[in-house]
């Protein structure tokens, strides 16, 4: 922690940046820390409890972070997916942003978890993942960790749903989907979501019915799901964020699944990878089509 | 490569020809081995690879005659077989091929053999192995071959077909030249290293091995090759045993012997002649030994 | 529009939109019509440029406003009038298909389809299938639907 | 839009018979915002047009909608009806109720309810419809031609007939292409040096012809009318307005024994040279890999070693500091034809899908040429003086075996497709050497015969019937080094035998590839390739010397392999497509097109990946003080086609296909 804390106090005292995004700690938990100003460094942590995905506050729609200028963000592996996909997507520049990487050894399924780190607290997302530093880190700080054990079978549900019958689906997504209140939050949490103005929101033609009904509700969730078909770097954030308590997750990891089976397609930390959307191949799969 | 590393392990597939036709192919395999590091791990309860009659018969049975071996060879938690023969060679390989290729005679093979596949089997000719030893065949080539000219001889099954085999260039094969090359002889450029011996055809059309092997041993010679240098049994002894018949059809009296690559290896390490089983060929190696001031063996006269 | 199909369940008679490629669907159903290939009524055709114009969204609102049935047609690989816009509608469409399922929705009820212009037969073909099997499906009462508008 | 007229056809009894028009207009007429609505008999003879009109001025309609047939078949006339009466035409849609409905069904209640429904879709669409003015693109009206082959000659020279002006830039010192190197031409055996030279002449001395020999495309901005393209011009180490090509230069090089690309390896040629005499331009270039002077240099010897060249040189022309220079210009429209080249049988290959031919030796056999080898060794000004010699040892080959198909046809080691052209210049080659060679004998293994063209099948009855050469069809497998001569393993599958046949020469028939770096210019120029990297045309068919890219156009063997009557025909198709594109000062176009909206595209540019055309670019937004907003997208009105994946795939909807926008299609779906 020490460590982060002086490279944070560093990079601000020689102006590499004006700010560093990272995390600290109050009563409730861990949240996300904005430090300009070398004396704050030490409210910086680092544990098991930083579940946040800071680059979500990196997409140009957020004025207020975007105006504090140039950058360093602290990243997990899983972070670092995000801000990939935000450079593959032209909302960011890699030159104007300082990595911090760290080496996280898995973090929780919420931020104000107060028991130690294991199967049971064990987020999802860090299910089978190496925990190291990413690749794209221009600084990497913290010792080698090691992911605990995962509690189970990271999908299971996800097969569980498969195996079951169009109706039960049906009804159990309607009754999901019907809690939905439109606050938006997956949207607002989401590192990918960077629309200035989404698609729901569009009135002219209002595809989505923006009221909290099951109809459009029940487009707007796919709507979203398929907007982050190839792009959602499965930080799990949306579903974390959800008040509802909807299993937004699933979507996103069917989609996953998809993208795999059919594309060879998974998730990367490189900016480079380009999007299994918006590109093909002769011999894509058409097994479907008459 | 692995060239340069400790021992290497490998399964051992003997076929049916070594342990009969080609006993002296086996012996020089088992006599180099200790100098090249290499363990020999004989699959246990191995069964006939099924050439050639099961797969110019049944398809099913062609893949699931050898696929038991490789069955057993993951039992025995090997990664990597070794066959010898290029026949048996060629039937492990496209076996392998063939299960994980063709999910559909993967499942059925299966459900005959009664077991299911573990992890995928590396096959390798003798070409493959020794060519991934040239540097322990080379520090260990104590005799001076004296600039001895051999032709390489890879017969139809060696480096074919090419998406089987995946391993040296299937029209213009390299591999054989760069293992004797490494024993200090030197390859002569030939056109007949890839022409068909005649198979199993050596015992019932008999006359058509004979024209065969004529024109692969005149071009040899021809190449002014003193030796030639084969990888398979069954090349071996249509070219070998059949030599006889084949010189007097062509009214050709040079003799020419014929030598499995393991043994011009041994040669080159200094090996005893009899250990390497140059005994038990039918073209008499003599003359050629004492070109290279090997020892010397019995020979005895084919009748 | 009136809907009596709808009232008497016992011959329901399915609502089905097809989304089609203006290129070769739509010409290919022209062809069916000029070669007088008798199909069920029960399709309406929506002309788009190409496939790769047809949104997911256009599926989802069809199927809120009460279409039983959605088919979605345009060129074979290869033969996009826009060269690429009926690849990129196969992944769009294959991964939306899958999602559909997932969610609940019967893959049946929507059909996709190459039909080329000289396609006339197939496009009948397409047309009766989907209806055939739409109507066994029974009408979507248990998508989410908006109340259905009553125009005569 | 509130005051749309409805116009239902009968379409004499095609529609009438089956659907209810009068039901269906008068249920239309009861939609919100349908002030008008009938039904006529015929709806797109001049009485049923004139209706249309005059309602239009009557009830002052803001959009018509015709129920009627196919909108392509009538879409065009009613628009141009509505634009008589002073609606924009864009404001005229049409429903498809007689191919879609009255001429599938046969029951009349189901057929008119059915037809009600697809008219409302188009009523309630059309209430989004906004007015649009067909495009104008301001034409650059001159012409890029890439390649000076025969192909691209011969198109720079009917478009610069026809008026307009022509770049022509060709990569090599000369123009002329493979044309130049051959001997004669089936299927008339004419002189191909006779027949080309002329042309040749012509284009360097044509007024309109801007020639840039030894250049290359190095990028290419811009869309049809309005192309950009930047040229490099390689160092050729002369300065080209001294050079008189008097050749002195290259009679005085002291390194003479560098193989010959224009005698393909067969002869030799100096390290300052011209390929060949009749070069056009006339003016040599230094060879900086195989020059003294500049491998004394690359050693760093600080000396100069040669320099013969540029003391001879009365004119002081030779720059051996001389670097590469770059032009820009701006052309409407470009045509490629960039010509082929032939499979070479070696084992390396750059293509994965090559694999050459270990059986005939990896071409490392001396006396197995391939059939431009043959050109040269037959051709009157070629190495040997125009001597069917062996390239070994110079002796006159009495049995000369021919192999078609090499490379072509063939899945495993080459290409799937014929390259067209072997079947007549291997008969040619066996006459040629009948000719010369009189007491030679020619055999020739054919898998099949193609000999399609005027005059095509004839010749090669008379290279069998009159030239005795033996065909044989069948494949060999192997060619092997036999003493002197070649041993030619093969069968003959009319008799069923195994051939043996010891040869002096073999010459191989060997596929028509594109030429290397055809992918990287087609990319620069976004024109689509096949597999094998042959141009794509726009449709096989009814666009064959078009291209995908509007305003991009090909020629000759850089398409598919091509004989010179297929190059030059197709070059002056090119030629009469680019002259009709230029025949106006403006391009008009269809206004279907996508629009981006500023202020909320947010500049992930998904359309960018998913346009086929490049329609979409970058645009910076700033405020008044030029300080950068952001970068969104913008649609490049010339280049959009109107297929509207980009509408599909925007996730914010921030771009619009008009005539298809969202809010016409929500209206059509809303109306079901």
């Amino acid at each position: 922690m020490e460590e982060l804390r002086e490279l944070a106090k560093k990079l601000l005292q020689e102006k590499q940046v004006n700010a560093v995004v990272g995390y600290e700690c109050d009563r409730r938990g861990v949240r996300p820390a904005f430090v300009d100003d070398p004396a704050g460094c030490d409210r910086l942590v680092f544990d098991h409890r930083c579940v946040q995905n800071l680059p979500a506050y990196l997409s140009p729609r957020r004025t207020n972070v975007a105006g504090l200028g140039r950058l360093a963000v602290v990243v997990k592996q899983c972070d670092a997916r995000a801000v990939a996909g935000l450079i593959r997507e032209s909302q960011l520049k890699r030159e104007n942003l300082v990595l911090i990487g760290v080496r996280c050894g898995g973090v929780a399924a919420n931020p104000n978890e107060s028991r130690e780190l294991g199967a049971e607290t064990l987020a999802l997302r860090c299910y089978g993942c190496s925990g190291t530093e990413t690749a794209m880190a221009d600084y990497v700080v913290g010792e080698p960790k090691t992911v605990p054990a995962a509690g189970g079978d990271r999908d299971a549900r996800l097969a569980e749903i498969e195996k079951m019958s169009p109706e039960e689906r049906l009804a159990l997504w309607k009754e999901w989907l019907s809690r939905c209140t439109r606050c938006h939050a997956c949207r607002q949490v989401c590192p990918m979501c960077f629309c200035e103005r989404c698609v729901a929101e569009k009135t002219q033609p209002n595809w989505i019915e923006s009221s909290p009904h099951i109809q459009g509700n029940f487009s707007w969730n796919v709507t979203r799901a398929l907007h982050l078909a190839g792009r959602c770097v499965d930080c799990g954030e949306c579903e974390r964020a959800c008040p509802a308590q909807i299993p937004l997750g699933l979507l996103n990891r069917k989609l996953a699944k998809i993208m795999s089976a059919r594309y060879g397609f998974a998730v990367t930390d490189d900016p480079s990878t380009p999007a299994p959307i918006g590109s093909y191949r002769l011999d894509d799969g058409q097994e479907f089509i008459l | 490569m692995r060239n340069g590393e400790a021992a290497m392990k490998v399964g051992y597939f003997p076929g049916c020809s070594l342990h009969a036709t080609a006993r002296e192919y086996e012996e020089s395999l088992k006599a180099i081995a200790p100098a090249l590091d290499l363990q020999l791990e004989e699959i246990r309860d191995w069964a006939c690879c099924g050439a050639t009659s099961a797969h110019s018969t049944n398809h099913l049975l062609s893949v699931a005659l050898p696929a038991r071996t490789l069955v057993l060879a993951a039992r025995q938690n090997l990664d990597r077989v070794f066959a010898p023969c290029a026949a048996c060679y060629n039937r492990l390989a496209s076996a392998q091929h063939a299960i994980e290729h063709d999910k559909k005679v993967a499942s059925q093979v299966e459900s005959i053999l009664g077991a299911s596949f573990g992890h995928p089997i590396g096959v390798l000719s003798i070409a493959q192995l020794l060519s991934e030893m040239t540097d322990r065949i080379r520090s260990k080539a104590i005799v001076p071959l004296k600039e001895l000219k051999v032709a390489c001889y890879y017969g139809c099954l060696l480096v074919r077909p090419p998406e089987i085999c995946r391993f040296d260039d299937p029209e213009a094969p390299t591999s054989l030249e760069s293992i004797v090359t490494a024993a200090g002889a030197v390859p002569v450029k030939w056109d007949k290293a890839l022409e068909c011996c005649g198979g199993g055809f050596s015992l019932s059309r008999t006359a058509s091995v004979v024209r065969l092997g004529r024109s692969i041993l005149r071009s040899a010679k021809d190449s002014g090759a003193q030796a030639l240098i084969v990888a398979c049994p069954m090349c071996h002894s249509n070219l070998d045993f059949r030599q006889r018949a084949i010189n007097r059809s062509a009214g050709d009296d040079r003799p020419m012997p014929v030598l499995f690559i393991s043994q011009l290896v041994g040669l080159s390490m200094g090996l005893d002649p009899v250990r390497l089983g140059l005994n038990r060929h039918f073209v008499n190696p003599q003359p050629f030994l004492s070109t290279i001031s090997a020892g010397r063996v019995e020979h005895r006269e084919q009748a | 529009m009136s809907v009596p199909a709808k009232e008497k369940a016992s011959s329901f008679e399915p609502n089905i939109v097809a989304f089609v490629c203006n290129w070769c669907t739509y010409t290919g159903a022209d062809l069916a019509g000029t070669s007088r290939l008798n199909m069920a009524p029960n399709v309406r055709i929506i002309r788009l440029p190409c496939t790769g114009r047809i949104d997911t969204l256009f599926i989802l609102k069809a199927f809120e406003r009460g279409a039983d049935g959605v088919i979605v047609s345009g060129c074979h690989p290869a033969d996009c009038h826009y060269t690429a816009g009926n690849y990129h509608a196969r992944r769009r469409f294959a991964v939306f298909r899958e999602l559909m399922e997932f969610m609940g929705v019967d893959p049946q009820r929507i059909t996709f389809s190459w039909v080329s212009a000289s396609e006339g037969g197939k496009w009948a073909e397409v047309v009766n299938s989907t209806t055939e099997k739409v109507r066994e499906l029974g009408p979507f009462v248990s998508y989410p639907r908006v109340a259905h508008a009553q125009v005569k | 839009m509130s005051r749309i007229g409805v116009f239902i056809c009968h379409c004499g009894e095609n529609i009438g018979r089956t659907v209810d028009c009068a039901q269906v207009a008068q249920a239309m007429g009861e939609l919100p915002g349908v002030v008008h609505s009938v039904d006529y008999k015929y709806m797109c003879s001049d009485p049923g047009q004139a209706l249309i009109k005059q309602a239009i001025k009557e009830h002052n309609l803001d959009g018509v909608v015709v129920g009627a047939c196919s909108p392509h078949m009538h879409e065009k006339t009613f628009r141009k009806a509505a634009a008589a009466a002073g609606l924009n035409p864009y404001l005229c849609e049409m429903a498809n109720i007689r191919e879609h409905c009255s001429w599938i069904h046969e029951d009349r209640a189901e057929a008119t309810e059915k037809a009600k429904g697809l008219v409302r879709f188009i009523v309630e669409k059309i209430k989004y419809n906004r007015p649009l003015s067909n495009i104008f693109i301001p034409v650059n009206r001159r012409a890029l031609v890439i390649g000076g082959g025969i192909a691209g000659i011969q198109a720079a020279l009917d478009i610069a007939d026809g008026g307009r002006e022509v770049i022509l830039v060709e990569k090599e010192s000369s123009i002329g292409g493979h044309m130049s190197q051959l001997s004669e031409t089936f299927p008339t055996l004419d002189c191909s040096q006779c027949i080309l030279t002329p042309r040749m002449v012509e284009v360097a001395q044509h007024p309109r012809i801007k020639l840039l020999a030894y250049s290359e495309v190095e990028s290419v901005d811009g869309y049809i009318g309005n192309f950009e393209v930047k040229i490099r011009q390689k160092a050729r180490s002369i300065d080209v307005s001294k050079c008189n090509g008097c050749g002195e230069c290259t009679k005085n090089c002291p390194n003479k024994k560098i193989p010959s690309e224009f005698e393909q390896g067969l002869g030799f040629r100096t390290a300052i040279y011209v390929p060949f005499p009749q070069a056009v331009p006339n003016i040599p270039v230094l060879d900086r890999d195989n020059c003294a002077l500049f491998k004394g240099r690359a050693k760093g010897v600080k000396k100069q070693v040669c320099g013969k060249c540029a003391t001879v040189c009365g004119r002081r022309a030779i720059d051996f500091d001389q670097q590469d220079s770059f032009i820009t210009e701006k052309v409407g429209a470009i045509i490629v034809a960039t010509g082929y080249q032939l499979y070479w049988i070696g084992k390396e290959q750059e293509s994965e899908i090559l694999h050459g031919y270990g059986e005939y030796g990896y071409g490392t056999i001396p006396d197995v040429i391939d059939g431009l080898q043959f050109e040269r060794l037959a051709s009157a000004s070629g190495p040997t003086g125009g001597k069917i010699l062996r390239p070994s040892d110079g002796k006159e080959p009495k049995k000369i075996v021919f192999l078609q198909c090499i490379g072509s046809r063939d899945r495993a080691k080459g290409m799937e497709y014929c390259s067209k052209i072997c079947c007549m210049y291997v008969a040619k080659h066996t006459m040629l050497y009948h000719h010369k060679v009189h007491d030679g004998k020619a055999i020739v293994f054919y898998m099949d015969i193609r000999a399609g063209g005027k005059g095509y099948d004839e010749f090669v009855r008379r290279a069998i019937e009159e030239s005795h050469a033996l065909y044989l069809r069948g494949r060999v497998s192997s060619l092997t080094r036999n003493g002197d001569t070649i041993r030619v393993q093969g069968v003959d599958t009319l008799s069923g035998e195994p051939v043996s046949i010891d040869a002096d020469m073999v010459v191989l028939a060997t596929a028509m590839r594109p030429q290397p770096g055809i992918t990287s210019l087609a990319q620069k120029l976004s024109v689509s390739y096949d597999l094998h990297g042959f141009l794509n045309e726009a449709h096989p068919k009814l666009r064959p010397v078009e291209t995908n890219t509007a305003g991009i156009f090909v020629a000759g063997a850089c398409q598919a392999p091509r004989d010179i009557p297929d190059s030059v025909a197709m070059a002056s198709a090119t030629a009469s497509k680019v002259l009709g594109l230029f025949s106006n000062e403006q391009l008009e176009r269809e206004p279907l097109i996508a629009r981006v909206d500023r202020q909320t595209c947010t500049g992930c540019f998904h359309c960018e990946r998913v346009c086929p055309y490049g329609a979409v670019e970058r645009f910076e937004v700033k405020d008044r003080k030029g300080n950068l907003i952001k970068v969104i997208a913008e649609v490049n009105q010339g280049v959009c086609q109107g297929c509207g994946t980009c509408q599909a795939t925007c996730p914010s909807k921030s771009i619009e296909l008009d005539g298809f926008t969202d809010e016409q299609i929500f209206a059509a779906v809303n109306a079901l």
